[in-house]
């Protein structure tokens, strides 16, 4: 008898689905890693197939980031993107509104039984794509399967780490008094891209989610500007632009005022909102950020954002006041004035 | 987006809003009820009442269907869901609606409640095609805007004579809430709501006509001007409001004459005739029972009434103690008056169905206009 | 009361249904209630049905009264500016 | 008007139960990381509530070591343990068996409408136990909340960091032939005690699940002997010992003999597989593992182990051998031989 | 575990084959089939074919319950669940049997088909009362043994009346399927199968007894040693089967004493005739249509019956062109004799149903004994 | 055939319900297949049912002529090992 190879015949990826099989950590199991995952994500890290990745140290006198998210989002192929790319993006993000360079992720899968592998297979390309993209590699894994009804398709959390540089501080909790608020570009198109497809509401439109990594703008803003001069650093996801103002208010104890005509949003956008009753200040983005900043750099990181692709409609939306109550608040269009409060509760569409 | 866009335009709102004061007399205050939600919407949304002068001062009206749905109307719906195992189908804004026992119909849905959201009516009667083998009841709820797309599921059902679908009918009129109002002691006799006017219904207005105004402008002898729900048309009608008081009219006036004429969508009207039927009386959260002021299925379509196919009864049941909804409703109270405002009351755990909805007073003022009750400090 | 928009019909479909275009979203509603719409009308659109329509002209009458009182107000805010 | 606490009303953890706001991000979501985990987890990272947590750099010549698991078992509270605490071992553990430290954990959630708060608070603080007790600290997290009906209750995906020595390689290519095969104590008993809640296979036992944390474990054993001569350590998790073993010879290109009165089980685990139709070699531990070692420090590491309390009934249970068919064989405790396979397809109770 | 560990004592396997090679006679072979896959796995888990001499070799049976299901049986049950919308309750060692169109009862439930594992009848009982709107059918498979259980759930839902349950039943006889072999040509006239015996079942003989096999040993002059399924069981059935045919007997004996009579369990056998009756002919996987060989359910337990009530017609499918479980299951083949064994066919990918279940032949070889195929390279 | 084991009854129930005893698992399965069941009996369970009766005098009897096998066995080997 010769030596055989392990898996003797090819995982199925045309017709075949996930079954409970995959996920009791037996033959079919590490198969799938090896002919789906390995293959696609392609790093010795992870071809090794030990229980965890060897990682090199960061440059001396850099610190660690560490930050991870879990996405669930419905539909999981969504116009301009899919839950694959999504995932690289949230977690790359999130490091970098850190001010780090983001390096290495973690990815862990739950998978429903039942899951078309084609649309597995499309999915981890989407990702692996989105890694490479973003300079990332996804170093380590896990994949567990449910039974059909208790998940829905795939859920991916992934967790990332980067470094950040010597003396680097961008948090919630640095806006002060004074500091501009930027955003780096229109806002609302990813909720309004995903709730087109829902069912029940479906409509038609040429909105496509932003879902977009962000370290090559962070990067640029960063090396735009003094030390200390960014102040904050957020992706507004969930809970949209209004959400995302409210947390830091809350984290610095300052006020905010915006200025409702200077904030981007596509006419699409704004039409799809109307039609659903939505307010494009609460819907979510994977591909836009915030950024607190000094008042004497905001021009000049406006600037730098406006020449990256991805900023390239950034725009300065507001400032910081001081303000004990932590309200944001708006000049609207209209001329009046007006909070704009957390998201409170889901974003339900507004019928009556 | 035409016919929108155009209608918030900031300039103009300057220029109205420098025409209102310059029209509304110093040494005389103007209480203008809007009745509608989108009117108290479209306020706070927009920052309008930061453009009015101190002395017009606007008073939020019952007109949002969620805040004056009772409870017991919503213990209904969770029942059919919790008790009867039915697919119960509403519109998202009555999703956080408190009802009894701590619950809600989200609530409700955490506990394993089927409670889908639906966009249209006709969603409902998909989910019934889709599960022959469930009970699904459509939640209708709302003013007269939202009784004829109701009227045509029934309808479609009836002629489908699909088995097991039905509809529990909370529809209410607007004319009898409005007239309720300046029928209450409050506003009647002890004059403690002094109201000098109301913003008409937009939207309501479309579907039955300005005609049915036309009685109470001149029994109680109140000017209406009927409005769209876009901030220029607000300040439009306040404007309009202004002059009939300033020249001792009260007329029903049509802002919205775009949208709304006298008689109103008459082939809507013979529908809704034809499948609804006036009930004797009806529980509004706020304002008690009122004398034919909602609609009920007629008994043709019975089978696919669900308070007749599952023999509901209506029990009516109490708001928190201290909630002040009920004052509001009837523009007797602000929000701030309300003890629980703010404090124990807040979307995020709403005591009052005014805290629910952001057409609800209580919450369009808390998400909107609190920055009003502190001090501004400057930026 | 309910959220309702004005949008242009766009195309007539089968069953009393249409799609409506607002700002170039598109979506399919019911016209059962204003079975005289017709494509390029403007309609009043609430839960997914037509409730009304929407008189384009009555619509540029108010439009128009609004600019008037902007001209008138432009002036006057020429002479307020002026003043100052 | 007063300067009015962020939440009003604290979450009602008696009654309360997890609904489609707590995911939404806004505001109700901001009080159940604040109420619930950063309460429970606390520490100053996780507190300051930024999209990442910043960790300090490793030692001068160590290297990172990260690892990734999905939790997703049901019941999730289980004899011994649940789906907390778990979540914190399965991942420190994954971490420790590359022989690195591990320090930092990052935690995502997804949480199933209608889940109670007060089982969730119970599940969070045992995760927080856990971690204490293994001494890494939960920086950062995220929580999602699925519909009813896509979810399963709880799944937890936890993300481990640690700092891996100079020099240290501890892999599952490292086997060679004339090693000897050692395993921390008796198998079987984190598979069976979750298994004898699982509906229509209720039986009554007083096996609780091993779940533990082995960092402790496996540094005083690393501590023992001269680097380089633990050439494997792994987690016999899902697949069981079996599994692991065909790992490790396919990594390393090299066959193991088991010895089967050699490896510890206890008899009511052995008894409660002999009623299902299991093999103890496939069921999962979670406070397990496997140590591959050079023939001269297999004692000083058995005796090191059995001092450990998570080491007490450590057994020398077999040796690597040539073989390029990278079989694990099993002399058997009947006196015969033969091929120990992976674990093939789910482990389903056997019937007939 | 008492009962248990004692008759998987290795020294007292050691003294046994110490025994048997004294015994076995070296210019003899010895071909003894063991009819059950419980002796099969029992061989293949204990190792125990490395404890006895080259001229004495086991030949698989068709005593797998799981291995010798048609084709055609699954994919009724496969039908009940994705055509009918039933929940299809089943053994797990079912779940993986390759069916028609590349589906499994596994893969049937990843898509969407509602199959749930049972570890007795009683529970798909339990899942029928369960759930009253569904149709609940329970895939009834296996020997004499996995009967009475199924007899039993079909009369208590005979006496509860309980409306939604039925039972597909596939139950098959062991002493039809020893006739079967014999009478097949390979082994009756060719000779090209020597059999020098058989290991009689263990559980199947605690129902039936050892009385139905004496027919056969004497009419086809085989010994038959009915043996438990324990190691030490198998290795004294081995002796005494050695011993048998070196004397030249052809007898029924029992090394099953502590749990096997002549007669069987009397009480069992009443309620399986009570509620079965016998198929005039019934299709197994490797042997095709038996004549005599199955159970289905009685006219006066009808509406219990998947087959009537949801009126199946039987469509038999062939097996896989190359798969050689038909022979391996006469005994005509071995594993390693099928091209496809360990290439194509693996327990993750089986193409026949002997790569199954770990009683299956193709399977335990796979999993347990393959070390014998190759040199063993010394450690 | 099929998978049982022998498992002491260790308590009678209702509905021809017993709890076995297996080295220390206890399981509830019927025995009404087995009405004679007693506590203290050894039943043999399959699927979750006692489908017989396990003969303990008749165990003790096939375990001693396995015992006397070994004694008889280990003088053979005691001599193979004095003679290898
Ligand atoms: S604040 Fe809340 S409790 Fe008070 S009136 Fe409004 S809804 Fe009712
Ligand atoms: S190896 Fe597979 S294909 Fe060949 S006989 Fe066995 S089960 Fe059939
Ligand atoms: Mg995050
Ligand atoms: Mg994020
Ligand atoms: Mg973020
Ligand atoms: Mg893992
Ligand atoms: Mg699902
Ligand atoms: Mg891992
Ligand atoms: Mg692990
Ligand atoms: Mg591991
Ligand atoms: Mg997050
Ligand atoms: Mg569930």
């Amino acid at each position: 008898m010769s030596i055989k190879k392990d898996y003797l015949r090819p995982i199925d990826f045309k017709t075949g689905r996930i079954d409970m099989n995959h996920g009791a950590g037996g033959r079919a199991a590490a198969q799938l890693i090896e002919e789906l995952f390995a293959r696609a994500f392609e790093n010795p890290a992870l071809r090794e197939g030990n229980d965890g990745a060897v990682l090199p140290a960061p440059p001396p006198g850099h610190r660690l980031v560490m930050a991870t998210d879990a996405h669930v989002i419905s539909p999981l192929f969504f116009p301009g993107g899919d839950i694959g790319a999504l995932s690289v993006h949230g977690t790359v993000n999130d490091v970098a509104m850190m001010g780090a360079q983001p390096l290495y992720l973690a990815a862990s899968f739950i998978l429903e039984e039942g899951y078309p592998l084609a649309d597995l297979k499309r999915l981890v390309d989407s990702m692996a794509a989105a890694a490479r993209e973003a300079g990332v590699a996804i170093v380590t894994g896990d994949t567990k399967v449910v039974e059909q009804g208790k998940g829905d398709g795939v859920f991916i959390s992934t967790t990332g780490v980067g470094w950040l540089p010597p003396g680097r501080r961008i948090a919630g909790d640095q806006a002060q008094p004074g500091d501009v608020v930027l955003v780096s570009g229109t806002i609302g198109e990813h909720g309004v891209a995903v709730l087109s497809l829902r069912e029940s509401l479906e409509f038609e439109t040429a909105i496509t989610s932003d879902t977009a990594a962000l370290n090559g703008l962070t990067a640029a803003m960063l090396a735009a500007v003094p030390e200390g001069s960014v102040r904050v650093l957020r992706d507004p996801t969930r809970g949209g632009l209004a959400t995302t103002l409210n947390e830091i208010t809350r984290q610095s104890g300052v006020g905010i005022t915006l200025d409702e005509a200077a904030i981007p949003v596509l006419p699409q956008v704004e039409a799809a909102c109307e039609l659903l009753g939505l307010d494009p200040l609460y819907v979510a983005n994977e591909g836009k950020l915030v950024a607190v900043c000094a008042p004497d750099v905001a021009d000049t990181l406006l600037a730098t954002m406006r020449e990256h692709p991805n900023g390239h409609a950034a725009a300065r939306i507001g400032v910081v006041t001081e303000d004990p109550h932590r309200f944001v608040q708006m000049t609207t269009r209209f001329g009046g004035r007006r909070v704009v409060d957390w998201l409170s509760g889901e974003q339900l569409p507004r019928i009556c | 987006m035409k016919y929108i866009d155009e209608f918030r335009d900031g300039e103009i709102a300057k220029a109205l809003a420098t025409k209102i004061r310059a029209e509304a007399q110093p040494d005389r205050r103007y209480h203008f009820m809007e009745f509608c939600g989108g009117h108290t919407h479209a306020l706070s949304r927009y920052g309008v009442p930061a453009l009015l002068p101190d002395n017009v001062q606007m008073v939020h009206g019952p007109g949002c269907p969620v805040c004056v749905l009772p409870i017991g109307r919503i213990d209904q719906a969770i029942g059919l869901a919790l008790d009867h195992g039915a697919i119960v189908c509403t519109y998202g804004d009555t999703m956080r609606v408190p009802a009894s026992g701590s619950l809600s119909m989200q609530r409700a849905k955490a506990r394993g409640a089927d409670i889908r959201m639906v966009y249209s009516p006709a969603d409902a009667l998909k989910i019934a095609r889709a599960n022959p083998t469930r009970e699904v009841v459509f939640f209708a709820i709302g003013f007269e805007t939202t009784t004829p797309p109701t009227a045509l599921v029934i309808r479609q059902a009836a002629k489908e004579n699909l088995p097991n679908f039905s509809v529990l009918c909370c529809h209410v009129l607007t004319p009898s809430a409005i007239t309720h109002i300046l029928e209450s002691p409050e506003v009647k006799q002890w004059g403690t709501v002094p109201l000098d006017g109301f913003v008409g219904p937009a939207h309501v207005s479309i579907l039955i006509g300005s005609a049915p105004y036309e009685g109470f402008a001149r029994d109680y002898r109140q000017p209406v001007v009927i409005a769209g729900f876009e901030p220029l048309d607000v300040m439009q009608a306040i404007l309009m409001l202004i002059r009939q008081v300033n020249e001792g009219r009260h007329e029903v006036e049509n802002e919205f004459t775009r949208a709304v004429n006298r008689e109103g969508n008459l082939a809507a009207q013979k529908l809704v005739a034809e499948v609804f039927e006036l009930r004797e009386s009806f529980e509004w959260r706020g304002l008690g029972e009122v004398a034919h002021s909602a609609l009920r299925i007629r008994p043709a379509f019975a089978q696919w009434d669900a308070e007749q196919r599952f023999d509901l009864a209506y029990r009516p049941v109490p708001d928190h103690k201290q909630c002040d909804c009920g004052a509001i409703l009837r523009g007797v109270k602000r929000p701030t008056d309300c003890k629980l405002f703010a404090t124990v009351c807040t979307p995020e755990n709403p005591m009052g169905s005014c805290m629910v909805s952001s057409e609800g007073a209580c919450a369009a003022h808390y998400s909107y206009g609190r920055w009003k009750d502190i001090a501004i400090v400057p930026a | 009361m309910c959220l309702a928009l004005p949008a242009r019909v766009a195309a007539l479909l089968p069953d009393e249904m249409a799609t409506v275009d607002l700002g170039g979203v598109r979506k399919d509603i019911s016209i059962a209630l204003t079975p005289e719409a017709r494509v390029g009308d403007y309609v009043i659109v609430h839960v997914g049905h037509a409730i009304g329509l929407l008189d384009t002209e009555e619509a540029e009458r108010t439009l128009a009264l609004f600019a008037e009182l902007n001209a008138h107000d432009a002036e006057q805010d020429t002479q307020q500016g002026a003043a100052s």
